[in-house]
């Protein structure tokens, strides 16, 4: 057994798993449901443990495992490439998805669809493998979209909830509109590479570097567009301004999908394809300032949102939302590796931080309201402690994970020479401020002060706790992994900051200009240590920026201090529309395309195509028919006529004198 | 002597043919009503006879007699055959409507043998004179049969519609004959034909008689602008000698054609050729898009007709030997599917009223189902869709006229082929697609039932292999031209 | 000197009269025959002078046939404006338009 | 002895199978009739199995070549060959076909026999058409394929079948008719009907350019390209499940097929001067019948239009005349084939239940048919260009292909991306997903196992060439390659 | 001026006269009078071209069979003259336009020299009627069985077409007479009443 059929097997367990379940779920008893996918997820994290084992010691694998299709001296293959940055990200993919699986069995045991679930999440685990793993963008593709797929299948699980379903359809087509930057991005490589494969492309970048191609009679560099095309797929899947606005709705879903699909995992694609496209990316400035500014806008855009919702998922939403702009940052200032490693704490923190929310929506009766929450540490106290560990590395508290990886790319930021890192720095700062804020006015109106859920009277179906009903703590089953990722999310920054951003972890899979993107190597002269950096931090302003966050929660929502300040109403509003993205995107976008499908089919199609030519060809002749009729008179002399006439053309045509 | 003898052996069939129809006649007088069938199975005979009298003349090089007015070639063979074919098949199809109408008569049978002997004569003609005489036997007994039916207002007004026309057509083709007589001195075709080439003569002149013989064998034709006649005297007339009508005499303005145009004045062939190609063109697109309107399925087959023979001018308008390949192999076929649909006519005609309108077709495929898949193939056929031989006969003229490389009269034709597609289509509908509102009840006669399947089942048939029609019909005009 | 053109001319001024009369006639089918006799007379008239100015008889053999032929026309023609007349009760052109469209 | 026949008796042996059934048509009970309709449809899968099997891929000559004289005086051959272009679409045609007699089972129709020996009889006359090395032949296999397709629609049709099965005819025929211009001009030039002559017949450019215009006016119709597309719509809302089926499945790809062995081979010169134009209608068809189909109201109309959107594609890849764009716009043939029938097979199967195909008297079916929903959005799925099925390996090549005749040809191309998912998962949204909709729904059962059997062989055949298209392009490889040669070299020069 | 211009010119006239009369007059009768009067001079112009035989033959068949036979059937046929003129005078302008006008283009093309090299104009050796009589049956024996044969499907024609048969004559036929049978004048009619009926009637009398 070679170490590719292995690493085929990491991809295919859950595969089968799925389908096994997909198939059969129903018909077997329920502990096949859960059982085979947890099963073939563990083969598959264990596996993928083992080969993060092997690439520790310098492995690198790039394989073919057969040819998809060869056309045209083209040759379209499917394959793997394995070395520490896909590794690093099949351990994360696995491990999240392992977990959500455990959280699974419990959180949905009393849905209907609980083996359809499982078959759902572990070939999602499928898809995000093949994302991963692909040593080539036809592969990456697929993974991309069968990501997307599941996305979409998950959001609407619950399909008799119109906002579900209306959620479902808008995650996927927004996903779409990034897949088709995408594929142009794809379709551009193909052509003027000739080739997919990753590595292929990156031996052949030299050559092109210098290619411009002419778009709006001007001509622009390869690069550049490519990059440009690759990063709109990058944002659709990991929700940048403006193509965001599928992630908070997507919350429609169940919430361990929540935590896996849209929070660890598939939202990061879009930052590990760009991490993994880094030579290309370094390569043009343009690209990179607008990785920049784009990530820097989701950053503070997405977390001042956070303050006004009340829903807790939907903080929470946000909240990742901005931390995906932190990520994005990181990668416009050429601090690959520190997005990776901020994608890698954030997966554990906010997965963490996604189940704990679902613990409480169990513990409430599904009731998602966080005002109507309140004190339930007391019932509820391995959630709210795991929620507080989750909170904190979230917000950047010095020597949990959150605070190395963000830290470092705020550092990164303030040290880049790009264009826009400026911007993005303060943003981020600021941003750092609003983080903290949301998710303390979380925590206390959820854990601590009054309990609000006694005073709620409620309709007979409604979601939520009954008068008399108490709050209790979930099951182990649910307990158990948020302990397991209550434990990374302090310590895994910790631990990894040293060789995944200061060592040599991924060279040779991520490149840096070193010489025009100085700012890492800067950063790496300023890097003295863990706890150094921690102490340093005092010094700096996003800490006090976090502290004062926290301390405003605090003074809003346990002392309840009555601030003379409102927002002004149109600030409010235009906030509380989420700036009025999917307001635009309903009015102009969706209605304008059907406003125009309407047109097009009514006026050009049914009338001008097929009334007035089609139809109106077959009205001619008939109108000709009616009228060549009348010739006919019936009259002798008529027909006389009408011969003579001939004769008589026919004389004048053809007898010239 | 012997010179005579042979003469007249030549002139067997054309005899025969004479004699029986007098003789007919004849007996017509003493038989009974009863035993009419008598005489219908002694007009078959006739035909088969005579058939195998102009068989047993044989194909070989032209033959002549009577100072070379008569000619008997492979053309004459092969159309005089088809006529006696045609013939015997209409009397088959017409017997049992003839009966019912109490029609069944000598004077049909022998007017149309006599109508058959002017054919003949036709055909074999190579005379001004006795094309002449041929054409008036072939007019005057259609006049008399078309009357036939006398206490018929629509027949009476058919009749003399076309005895009005075909008087004046006659003159005009008089006239013209009296321009070619004026510069020849001769009423040999060949002779006029050699004259005008050698001698140089007044090419207008020669136009004008021209034209007057192109409008004479036009208007037998029944091509645009001389078809008037054409779907009155169709809807005015029974249903048999309609079908009559639009058969046999074709043979006769085919031939007249060639032996004119083709034999005759070939000289002339710049100028005829576009009189034929102005007249083809006209009668596609007023046939085609005029027939749509209709309500009546004879009217609208009147119009068929029309386009058709637009299609046989166009073959013959190439005036090369495939042209003239194409135009007898395309009448071949738009015989067989006349004779077909107007038999299918005959045959869902019950006794008190016989099918009038289109719309009487409704729902035939549930009453009627094999009548009307056999209708559903002649249709077909007629609108030119393969695998019928109809699509052959438009394919070979299509063929010989892009063959000389002219491409608009080609295009001209197929969208006139597509909208003629529509009505024919529509029957097919009704049959089909459409539930029948009131029963047909007719008697089903199996020996006509089993010809007409022959007959309609062969255009398909024909259509997988059209081979051997093709061959024949080209033997035809190769042994002769 | 009269020549073959005067001829010619006058038969074809004889053929116009005979082909205007067809289509002039309104009222009465039995002017259309007598105007198809003209024609046919102009044609005779064509003949015979083609044959009088060719010095040959075949023309004259022509008009001959031409003038049986036309009296056999003639009869039916009147056989059929009789069985007309016995059905409409009257021969007027007008009236006979039944079949049209 | 059985090898040099075997094309004719895959072309012969399901006509021979609708003509048996006619004849018995009275003598057998319905269900008699079913089973020897699918033995027919069995019988003719199976005699094309040898075709696949026997293929020589290596080559690019026409294989299985018969030939016999037929009409003789025009030199007009029952000549028969297969190439890489035919086969599979052959396969397609001999599997539809069962799954067409399978699916019909559902309904009980009148005069089931007519209808079973009506798709018998076209399926037979379609292999034709793919193996007819003869133009006439080829002709009229195409034209007598429409006379089976008349009835289907005419007769076992919806409320408007008429007007939408005379307009389908005539507008094919339309084309036809000017396709046969074209084929008596070429033997004007050649003195032959045979095809592989005309390929390599040097012809004048503007004489290239009018056999172009002939032939695309009859393909055009088939495949459909804007603006010659409105029969379709009518033409499959009327027909009944199995027609559209075949009519989606097979019959636009006709179209396809023949542009590849007749309008660009033979006029190579004048498809390099149209080929902006023909380009740019399939951009529209892309775009402009995508947003149609956005707002159809009826299902099979919407499926229809996306039909003739995802023609777009085949006809852009065509026309790119690109080895990769060509093998795309191929495979996205096939796989169409596959797609749609599956989607109107499912339209189908609701219509029987509900008698209905309105959007908006659905909603929810998925609480009442689970199993039915699943495959319902796969083929959805797919018909957004899923990666994984076989609706996206086309579409990628293609827009891979377009990228590199232009930029902005990709971009547009690519949209579909959006707006193929936006009609797809819109449709499966209002109608599928939600709460039980109304009474009707309500009352509805999920699909029995031989439905399942029909659509799970569709959905497996979908993946199958998803994940390994190099089946389909290992065959049409050489066949490509062949063409673009036919395509790039010049008739021109040598004259 | 010559001898024979006169004569042409003279008859000319007539003939254009009667024939332009023929088609305008009101009266059949008239235009039957004026035909008979163009055959007449029409007549004379042959004898003009020597053609003395089909003078002859004109006047004979044509005046002396043809037009009475017209003049029978218009005298048999009632027709109403007073409405004869109805509507001439609407159509004659498009009708006299294009008869004009295409006069015009005949006599255009027939006022030229007939013949490139004149013809030979041959004194007739014997009288016209010897050389029509040899050649019409020796040479034209075909066409002259044929006329005959058209004569007969005249005769034919004109029988089947007119004669009423036996509805004309008030006679009768004493073999229908004999074979009459007992069914042919007695039918059984049943009236349909029941005779429970009338039995019901009776009980409730």
């Amino acid at each position: 057994m070679t170490i590719l059929n292995i690493l085929t097997v990491i991809p295919l367990a859950p595969l089968f798993a799925a389908c096994f379940v997909g198939l059969f779920g129903k018909k077997l008893p329920k502990y096949f449901s859960f059982g085979v996918p947890i099963f073939g997820v563990s083969i598959a994290f264990a596996l993928s443990v083992y080969s993060l084992y092997l690439t520790l010691f310098g492995f690198k694998l790039n394989e073919t495992v057969y040819t998809w299709l060869a056309s045209g001296g083209y040759i379209f293959e499917v394959g793997f490439l394995i070395d520490t940055l896909s590794a690093v990200m099949m351990v994360i993919v696995t491990f999240i998805s392992l977990m959500v699986h455990i959280y699974t069995i419990s959180y949905m045991k009393d849905d209907s669809g609980f083996s359809r679930f499982f078959s759902y999440i572990s070939l999602f685990t499928f898809a995000m493998l093949m994302l991963v793993m692909s040593n080539n963008f036809l592969q990456l593709f697929f993974g991309w979209e069968a990501v997307g797929l599941v996305s979409y299948l998950l959001i609407g699980f619950w399909y008799k909830k119109p906002r579900a379903i209306y959620a479902n359809l808008k995650a996927f087509l927004v996903n779409r509109v990034g897949d088709f930057g995408l594929i142009l991005g794809v379709a551009l490589i193909m052509f003027w590479f000739g080739t997919l494969d990753y590595q292929e492309v990156f031996n052949r970048l030299p050559a092109l570097y210098s290619q411009d191609i002419v778009l709006f009679n001007t001509s622009i560099s390869l690069v550049t567009v490519i990059g440009v095309c690759l990063f709109i797929g990058a944002m659709g899947k990991s929700a940048q301004v403006p193509l965001h606005v599928w992630l908070p709705d997507s919350m429609e879903g169940p919430t361990p999908i929540s935590a896996l699909i849209h929070a660890a995992t598939m939202v990061t694609a879009g930052i590990y394809l760009v991490a993994r496209m880094s030579p290309l990316f370094e390569l043009s400035d343009f690209v990179l300032s607008l990785v920049i500014v784009i990530g820097a806008i989701t950053a503070i855009s997405m977390g001042i949102l956070g303050i006004v919702q009340n829903d807790i998922k939907k903080i929470i939403a946000y909240s990742t939302l901005s931390q995906l702009g932190y990520m994005t940052v990181a990668l416009g200032v050429s601090a690959y590796s520190v997005a990776i490693f901020h994608l890698l704490t954030h997966a554990f923190f906010k997965a963490l931080l996604f189940l704990g929310a679902g613990s409480v929506i169990i513990g409430m009766h599904h009731d998602q309201d966080i005002t109507q929450m309140g004190g339930l540490k007391k019932y509820m106290p391995v959630t709210a402690l795991t929620f507080l560990i989750g909170s904190l590395s979230l917000i950047g508290t010095p020597l949990f994970s959150g605070f190395y990886s963000k830290e470092t790319i705020i550092e990164a930021a303030s040290l880049s020479s790009a264009w826009g890192a400026n911007f993005a720095y303060y943003a981020l700062v600021f941003g750092v401020f609003f983080t903290a804020l949301y998710s303390f006015r979380l925590y206390f109106l959820v854990f601590c002060g009054e309990e609000n859920w006694h005073n709620i009277r409620r309709k007979k179906n409604e979601h939520g706790l009954k008068r008399k009903e108490y709050p209790i703590e979930s099951s182990k089953i649910i307990t158990i992994p948020l302990v397991i990722l209550a434990i990374p999310s302090i310590f895994i920054g910790l631990i990894l900051i040293d060789p995944l951003v200061y060592g040599n972890f991924f060279d040779g899979n991520i490149t840096v200009n070193n010489k025009i993107h100085t700012n890492m190597d800067l950063l790496a002269s300023r890097y003295h240590g863990v706890l150094p950096m921690a102490v340093h931090s005092l010094f700096t302003l996003p800490l006090w920026f976090a502290i004062a966050g926290v301390l405003l929660a605090w003074a809003l929502f346990i002392k309840k201090i009555k601030i003379n300040f409102q927002f002004p109403t149109p600030l409010k509003s235009i906030l509380k529309n989420n700036y009025g993205f999917d307001a635009f995107n309903e009015k102009f976008i969706a209605k304008g395309i059907l406003k125009l499908g309407n047109f097009l089919s009514s006026k050009v199609d049914i009338k001008i195509i097929d009334h007035t030519f089609v139809n109106g060809s077959g009205r001619l002749v008939a109108y000709f028919a009616n009228k060549l009729k009348l010739i006919q008179s019936g009259y002798i002399y008529h027909y006389a006529f009408f011969m003579i006439i001939g004769l008589f053309l026919l004389i004048t045509f053809f007898v010239r004198t | 002597m012997s010179n005579l003898i042979s003469q007249l052996t030549l002139l067997s069939p054309e005899i025969f043919v004479a004699l029986m129809a007098m003789l007919i006649l004849l007996l017509d007088l003493f038989i009974q009503d009863k035993n009419k069938h008598l005489i219908y199975g002694l007009s078959q005979l006739t035909l088969l006879v005579a058939g195998l009298l102009t068989a047993s003349l044989g194909f070989s090089e032209p033959q002549f007699a009577f100072k070379d007015m008569f000619v008997f070639d492979s053309l004459a063979l092969f159309l005089k055959m088809m006529s006696f074919i045609t013939l015997s098949i209409v009397f088959i199809y017409s017997r049992n409507y003839l009966l019912n109408k109490k029609l069944l008569t000598g004077e049909y049978f022998s007017l149309s043998l006599f109508a058959l002997l002017g054919v003949m004569l036709m055909i074999s003609s190579r005379n001004l004179l006795l094309m002449y005489m041929g054409l008036e036997l072939l007019s005057l007994s259609l006049y008399a049969l078309i009357a036939l039916n006398r206490d018929d207002k629509k027949s009476n007004e058919a009749a003399i519609k076309y005895f009005v026309l075909g008087a004046l057509a006659s003159g005009l083709l008089l006239y013209g004959m009296s321009m070619l007589y004026g510069f020849s001195g001769s009423l040999d075709l060949y002779t006029i034909g050699n004259i005008i080439q050698t001698q140089e003569i007044n090419s207008e002149l020669l136009v004008f008689g021209l034209v007057f013989i192109v409008v004479g064998i036009a208007f037998k034709l029944g091509a645009v602008p001389f078809q008037m006649w054409v779907p009155d005297v169709y809807e005015g007339s029974i249903t048999p000698v309609t079908m009559m009508i639009s058969t046999v005499p074709k043979f006769a303005a085919v031939a007249m054609l060639i032996r004119f145009l083709f034999q005759g004045l070939d000289y002339l062939i710049v100028d005829w050729q576009q009189m034929l190609l102005i007249m083809a063109i006209l009668s596609m697109i007023i046939g085609n898009i005029t027939a749509i309107a209709q309500k009546k399925i004879k009217r609208m087959l009147a119009y068929s007709t029309i386009s058709h023979i637009g299609f046989i001018l166009l073959g013959f308008y190439v005036g090369t030997i495939g042209g003239v390949q194409a135009s007898i192999f395309y009448l071949t076929t738009y015989i067989m599917m006349t004779l077909a649909v107007f038999g299918l006519i005959i045959l869902l005609s019950n006794t008190q009223k016989s099918i009038e309108f289109i719309d009487d077709l409704k729902g035939l495929s549930q009453t009627k189902p094999w009548e009307a898949f056999l209708m559903m193939i002649v249709m077909f056929s007629l609108a030119g869709i393969p695998p019928t031989i109809g699509f052959y006969a438009k394919f070979s003229v299509l063929q010989a006229v892009i063959d000389q490389e002219v491409i608009w009269p080609a295009v001209v034709a197929i969208i006139m082929a597509l909208i003629g597609m529509y009505y024919y289509l529509r029957i097919i509908r009704l049959m089909y697609f459409e539930k029948s509102d009131k029963k047909l009840k007719t008697k089903t006669s199996l020996p006509m039932l089993s010809v007409l399947t022959i007959n309609a089942g062969g255009l398909l048939v024909l259509g997988i292999f059209p081979k051997t029609l093709m061959s024949i019909s080209a033997l035809a005009v190769g042994g002769s031209l | 000197m009269i020549n073959l053109s005067h001829f010619l001319i006058l038969a074809a001024m004889l053929f116009m009269i005979g082909v205007v009369g067809i289509f002039l006639n309104r009222k009465n089918i039995i002017i259309l025959l007598m105007a198809i006799e003209l024609m046919l007379l102009a044609v005779n008239m064509n003949f015979i002078a083609f044959s009088y100015y060719l010095g040959d008889i075949a023309g004259q053999i022509f008009v001959f046939f031409i003038l049986t032929v036309a009296a056999a026309e003639a009869a039916i023609g009147l056989a059929i404006i009789i069985i007309v007349f016995r059905n409409n009760r009257s021969i007027d052109v007008e009236d006979i338009n039944r079949l049209k469209g | 002895m059985i090898e040099n026949h075997i094309l004719s008796i895959a072309i012969w042996s399901p006509i021979f199978f609708g003509i048996l059934l006619l004849l018995l048509n009275k003598k057998l009970s319905t269900r008699k009739i079913n089973y020897l309709a699918l033995l027919g449809a069995l019988v003719s899968f199976i005699v094309t199995i040898p075709i696949y099997k026997n293929f020589n891929t290596t080559l690019s000559t026409f294989q299985f070549q018969e030939f016999h004289h037929w009409i003789t005086p025009f030199n007009i051959n029952y000549h028969l060959g297969v190439d890489g272009f035919s086969v599979p679409l052959i396969l397609l045609t001999s599997f539809m076909t069962i799954m067409v007699i399978l699916i019909s089972y559902q309904s009980q129709r009148f005069k089931s026999a007519s209808y079973y020996s009506a798709f018998l009889i076209m399926s037979g006359l379609m292999i034709g058409v793919f193996c007819a090395l003869d133009s006439i032949l080829y002709y009229i296999f195409w034209e007598a394929m429409l006379i089976p397709m008349f009835l289907i629609i005419g007769i076992w049709g919806g409320p408007n079948r008429i007007y939408a099965t005379i307009k389908f005819f005539l507008y094919t025929v339309l084309g036809s008719l000017l396709m046969l211009l074209a084929f008596l001009y070429l033997y004007f030039k050649s003195g032959t009907f045979s095809i592989i002559d005309y390929y390599y017949l040097p012809i004048s450019l503007e004489a290239q350019i009018l056999i172009f215009l002939a032939f695309f006016m009859a393909f055009a119709v088939k495949i459909p390209m804007w603006p010659l597309h409105t029969w379709l719509p009518d033409a499959h809302v009327q027909a009944p499940t199995g027609g559209s089926v075949i009519l989606a499945a097979i019959m636009l790809k006709l179209g396809g097929y023949s542009f590849i062995r007749f309008a660009m081979p033979i006029a190579p010169d004048a498809t390099l001067l149209l080929k902006p134009l023909m380009i740019s209608l399939s951009l529209v068809a892309i775009v402009y019948i995508a947003l149609v189909a956005l707002i159809q109201k009826d299902m099979k109309k919407l499926i229809a239009y996306s039909s003739i959107s995802h023609m777009g594609f085949v006809t852009l890849g065509l026309f790119l005349v690109s080895p990769l764009a060509v093998e795309g716009a191929y495979i996205q043939m096939i796989s169409h084939g596959f797609i749609s029938a599956a989607l109107f097979i499912c339209v189908g199967i609701l219509y029987d239940q509900t008698h209905t195909r309105e959007i908006k008297n659905y909603g929810g079916v998925i609480n009442k048919m689970p199993l039915f929903t699943a495959f319902v959005v796969f083929f959805a799925m797919a018909n957004a260009g899923l990666p994984g099925t076989s609706g996206f390996v086309g579409e990628f090549m293609v827009i891979l292909g377009s990228m590199k005749e232009n930029f902005w040809i990709a971009f547009i191309a690519a949209t579909t991306l959006i707006l193929g998912a936006s009609y797809s998962l819109w449709l499966i949204k209002r109608v599928f997903y939600g709460d039980i909709g109304n009474a009707a729904v309500a009352k509805l059962s999920d699909i029995n196992a031989r439905e399942v059997m029909i659509l799970g062989a569709l959905a497996s055949l979908i993946i199958f060439v998803g994940v390994y298209p190099k089946i389909i392009s290992d065959i049409t490889n050489s066949s490509v390659m062949q063409f673009i040669e036919l395509v790039s070299f010049s008739k021109v020069g040598v004259l | 001026m010559d001898y024979s211009s006169v004569v042409f010119y003279f008859f000319s006239f007539i003939l254009l006269f009667s024939a332009i009369k023929v088609i305008t007059s009101k009266n059949p009768i008239l235009s039957a009078l004026f035909l008979v009067l163009s055959f007449f001079s029409a007549a004379g112009l042959w004898l003009l071209l020597q053609a003395e035989f089909l003078a002859i033959a004109l006047v004979l068949v044509y005046v002396g069979a043809v037009m009475v036979l017209f003049l029978f059937v218009i005298m048999m046929i009632d027709i109403n003259t007073e409405v004869m003129k109805k509507g001439f005078w609407n159509y004659f302008p498009a009708i006299g336009f294009v008869s004009i006008i295409m006069l015009t283009e005949i006599i255009l093309v027939l006022n030229k020299p007939f013949f490139k090299t004149p013809a030979l104009f041959k004194a007739p050796i014997k009288s016209n009627t010897d050389a029509i009589g040899e050649v019409l049956y020796s040479d034209y024996i075909l066409p002259f069985e044929i006329a005959a044969i058209i004569l007969l499907v005249a005769i034919i024609a004109a029988i089947a077409l007119t004669l009423r048969g036996k509805k004309m004559h008030k006679g009768i036929d004493p073999a229908i007479q004999i074979s009459v049978k007992k069914s042919d004048r007695l039918k059984m009619v049943d009236m349909g009443i029941n005779k429970t009926k009338i039995k019901k009637r009776v009980k409730r009398s």
